[in-house]
């Protein structure tokens, strides 16, 4: 499938791939030294997920996201200045400062928003693709739940929903095998995700999620078809997090150097680096240009966040309502 | 003018403003009804008929049934509001919040703000209220008092088939999130209602009726009893001056505090239970912002701290009754003569 | 099967489901007199259901019933002098008048209540179920739900919470193709109940619900499942309502003879007699003496209803808190 | 005594009931944690490590964890309870509750109502409330006038250690549904505990400060903010009566209704947000029940009527401040004089 990637596409998707990582490693820092106030749950590990997907997406194409929002929201185009002032709780944030990491927004970019509520999101893409629908514009909305969502109600309501009005929906599930410190093998009776959606009576697909391509391939399937009519699908992203359940996790639930192995052999940046090498259709200098490139951009974000202002304090009473 | 019930003023103020506006869409459980079946479609038109016909008019894309799904339904209103469409989604018995309420009350309401101000969610959910059908414990309570705690919703409760057609209209105009409550046993109460479109805007209590002995706030049906009370005390000669809200948020404080610094005397009649209720915040509103004119007790006639009975005699009981309402009213105004 | 139905076992089946046809019945004709305020929706059509279920369950097991709950409670053992005061709002009536027939209940049968709220049930067995295992006391816990509330999400939830704590439980789903006035085939994504819960990861089955003897064997298979520890099951039941949604719906959503069709073709106590005739278990004055004894005792239990006094005024302020 | 944080409060209370009584059972998400993973089983003791240790003593079978599914959680909590165990089901923050409240308002707390009296549901929510950690709309609200509104339910606010003991094990003895507010900020505050265990009977008020000038009502963490003020006010001479309901449903009535019969001024204070809240239903019962004893107007210290911001300058605006108590007790107290 890399074949029908041109090299732009490649860098394209590379690039996206590599900031998320970049993002959430400088997030993981500046958290630690206290410059970050609330909750950060990080997204390294999964990129080829939001990525693989989201490059099938235009502006006006929805996601839905979740707690674990950074990653959908680079890869769905939000600024990363915005988006890193408004981890900072400051002024100029995407939200001004008001949502932060756990509801962090850009509708301009067609990204309806983190969640702090497991199974938030699932129900508004049902939405989201309902407007597409009855614009009957050709977009499509795109739902990312975890695997601990999977088992939320609000999740299982959508997904029929979804079928009974055949909307151009696409539900993503990434399996990273956790909800918070709770075992997915665990915590989904069926032990699967895409099987279990199946039965909802929609297509269904398990992907690896180490490999950007696979993700794509199968992103790209469902999309079209959600564009041309064909009704909502599901997808299962074997994936997995490099960082704790949320910063400062002491991820007890882990087993002996998992998150070691996890690194070392189901890394998608490396996986695709090697791929896209070995297939020659990008030298190593390319990449390593991206990685530079991506790394002065995070940088960068964080330098400015630091020195922007806070909220003004008369900001605590507006955006309630349009008009009260 | 011609006369029209609660259900005709709802069902033309949603076809006019479906006929002005493509982007406005009913989603809900058998809003037409018969989808997937033998037989009619359209063969509800919602379980109290107020949605029907539009599906004739509008067709399946506009009208859209649903499974028995409350947070996938509030979840799509919302989700579509965010996105372009005005959705008029229907939550049959407001019991039913318990559900999807998550949707109303995290997501859609609070959008705008956790979005620091880019995001517009024009949503109206209708929904049924009210004790007095032995509909019992889940079909019969009136939780608009939790709805009015919700920043970011705004809550409308009419009493009259005028007030209706107006606040609808507003209610689908409005770029916020609006839950509107229908009381299910007003339906059929016809007043004057004008064929052509107009707008009731929010936060503009209706005086029903003036006086200067006692400030009566009533809502939705309780209106009707405080009106029945009122001729009943006015025959000993105590004139009450009665206040509809309309819309509990925004609340027309103004007007209440006004006719409390005229009267001095409050009660405050409410079908609701007496907990946190509109009727402690009207209360507690007073007896800040007008204090210096209070000159008796804040009364409320509520319903009491219970379930909602099925036996007829019990909800009787449960339901505030024009006598209570009088029985109230007597004793604030003979207060400290 | 009727070979492993003694002669009392199948008198005792027909005598439940001819109670709960008459009852029916009868109610419906009171409720149209005026007897009977508030919403009844009336189970005539499936009572093969409740009792091929209910046949196997004491009065220490668990049912939790739907909004159409009288069938259910007549199986489960519930008295029904005290079941049609209840409906009458009277004393005397399993909750004393203060329930009615969206919440008739009677735990001292095992009887966990009707409910008013579709998909309200399934979260409240698996707590009945919770509790047999913890206790350990080899009782099961049977959740009766529509097919309209099959989409719900928290019946959703319920079944995957029963697998993952491997719960006694059962969640019998009747579909009589309906929820309102809205077809199964458009309000069931997957159009098949059974086939999204196997999804769930729990055995499922699909039976025939005019056939008595088609449900009490699948419900015995998966009774004794769950008594030996063996975990939960699902049996979507095809069966049929012979009322309308609730008494007094017009019923325009249905097709034209459908009702009438149904009562011919579909009757579950004619395919009863016919069976147990024709294997000759029973004998067709057997039947009918049973078909007299249910009539008088319906009909007694409306005389008493009618008679009996509404609730005292002080019943209004009872029963709110054990302790307040 | 032993001075203990109301997390080891709160533990010990879980701990020393369920050895008493083999019917209780603990469930939640991460209750326990590292289920179906490869490393340590407790892996959290939930999320904020309020029943860590338990899986421990008592076991899987009655420290359960979950999957992610509230509706399932509190209805598995409510069936157990109405059919013979004394489950204590955690709703780890309480903003979720909008998707699973029909199974604790309409099922739980209706119940023995509803079957007339034949029900009992022994059922204890822990659940947390309260702004201040930065986590922003959907994890730092205080939805306890909702809870209190609801009748059938019970709600305790704890806002201490010493009182978060002996009120959560009354909770699990209780034979009622209770839903048991934690304040996210005051785990780690620490008093003098008990080892034993004891129990505080609900609807009963701490006086936690003796005055004869204002009558302050506060809850959980304001009464610490109250204090500071008190501290303050009282170098200027101005006395206030700090009354902790502790729980709201029951409340203690009396004890504030007695307090303002002396001081005839009233202050309440709030976290949560203005409307139909628990400071307007207390503000409405002195205004009825104490009205001649008033000499001031009935202030209330709460949240505005927004969601929580994020940005902590703004969270700590949103939070009643001592000084904004202090602001409000002098403007009481100086009313008319
Ligand atoms: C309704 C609700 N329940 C619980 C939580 C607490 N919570 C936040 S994230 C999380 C785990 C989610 O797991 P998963 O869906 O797999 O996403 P992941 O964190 O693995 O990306 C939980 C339990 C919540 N925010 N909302
Ligand atoms: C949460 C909720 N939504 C909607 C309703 C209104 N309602 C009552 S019964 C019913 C249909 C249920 O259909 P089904 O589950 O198939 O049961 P059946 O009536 O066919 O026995 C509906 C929509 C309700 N009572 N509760
Ligand atoms: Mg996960
Ligand atoms: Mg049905």
């Amino acid at each position: 499938m890399p074949m029908q990637l041109n090299r732009d596409d490649l860098i394209r998707a590379y690039r996206s791939m590599a900031t998320i990582r970049r993002f959430e490693e400088r997030v993981q820092e500046e958290f630690s030294k206290g410059g970050i106030p609330g909750f950060v749950h990080l997204y390294a590990g999964e990129e080829a997920s939001a990525v693989g997907v989201c490059q099938h997406l235009g502006p006006k194409d929805y996601i839905a996201s979740t707690h674990r929002g950074h990653g959908h929201s680079i890869a769905k185009g939000c600024d990363v200045g915005g988006m890193m002032k408004e981890l900072f709780a400051k002024q100029g944030g995407l939200c001004g400062g008001k949502g932060g990491s756990m509801h962090i927004a850009d509708l301009d970019q067609g990204m309806l928003g983190a969640n702090g509520i497991v199974g938030g999101g699932p129900p508004l893409v049902v939405g989201a693709a309902l407007t597409a629908k009855t614009l009957g514009n050709g977009h499509v909305a795109v739902c990312f739940s975890g695997d601990g969502a999977s088992n939320q109600g609000t999740t299982f309501e959508a997904l029929n929903m979804a079928v009974v009005l055949k909307l151009p929906a696409i539900f993503v599930f990434e399996n990273n095998q956790y909800g918070e410190g709770t075992g997915f093998s665990y915590h989904c009776g069926s032990r699967d995700i895409a099987g279990r959606a199946a039965g909802f009576g929609l297509p269904a697909v398990k992907v690896n999620g180490d490999n950007f391509f696979e993700v794509h391939e199968a992103a790209h399937e469902a999309i079209e078809r959600a564009r041309s009519g064909g009704g909502p699908s599901a997808i299962e992203v074997d994936t997995c997090r490099f960082y704790g359940h949320h910063s400062g996790d002491a991820q007890l639930y882990r087993g002996k150097d998992e998150v070691k192995n996890l690194r070392e052999q189901r890394d998608c940046l490396k996986h695709f680096r090697t791929r896209v090498s070995e297939a020659a259709l990008l030298e190593a200098d390319a990449l390593d240009a991206v990685d530079a490139e991506v790394a002065a951009l995070v940088d960068r974000a964080i330098v400015d966040a630091r020195a922007a202002e806070s909220p003004d304090a008369s900001e605590l009473l507006t955006h309630v309502y349009v008009s009260y | 003018m011609p006369l029209k019930s609660i259900r005709q003023a709802l069902n033309e103020a949603l076809a006019q403003e479906m006929r002005r506006d493509p982007t406005i869409i009913v989603i809900g459980e058998d809003v037409a009804g018969g989808a997937g079946s033998d037989g009619q479609r359209d063969a509800y038109g919602g379980v109290l008929g107020v949605t029907k016909g539009l599906i004739g008019e509008f067709g399946e894309a506009r009208v859209i049934d649903t499974p028995i799904t409350e947070s996938a339904i509030m979840g799509a209103a919302a989700g579509a509001a965010v996105t372009g469409l005005r959705p008029v989604a229907e939550l049959m018995f407001s019991d039913f919040f318990g559900v999807c309420f998550d949707q109303i009350f995290n997501q859609a309401a609070k959008f705008r703000y956790m979005f620091g101000g880019k995001a517009k969610t024009p949503l109206v959910i209708r929904t049924m209220i009210g004790a007095g059908r032995s509909a019992a414990a889940q079909h019969s309570q009136s939780p608009y008092g939790i709805f009015t705690a919700v920043p970011g919703l705004k809550c409308v409760v009419p009493s009259n088939a005028y007030d209706a057609k107006g606040l609808l209209i507003q209610a689908i105009r409005d770029d916020d999130p609006v839950i509107f409550c229908e009381h299910k046993l007003m339906y059929d109460l016809r007043a004057e209602v004008p064929d052509e479109p107009y707008t009731i805007p929010f936060g503009e209590a209706n005086v029903v009726r003036d006086g200067n002995d006692v400030t009566v706030v009533a809502l939705a049906r309780m209106v009707h009893y405080a009106m029945t009370a009122a001729d009943e005390l006015s025959k000993d000669g105590i004139e009450i001056e009665l206040i509809d809200p309309r819309t509990t948020s925004p609340l027309d404080e103004d007007t209440i505090l006004e006719s409390v610094e005229r009267t001095g005397r409050l009660v405050i009649v409410d079908e609701a239970t007496p907990r946190c209720s509109i009727a402690t915040d009207i209360a507690a509103l007073v007896a800040d912002k007008a204090f210096a004119a209070l000159k008796a007790p804040i009364r409320r006639v509520t319903a009491p701290h219970t379930p909602v009975p099925f036996a007829p005699d019990l909800e009787k009981l449960y339901i505030p009754s024009p006598e209570k309402i009088a029985a109230a009213v007597r004793e604030v105004y003979g207060y400290g003569r």
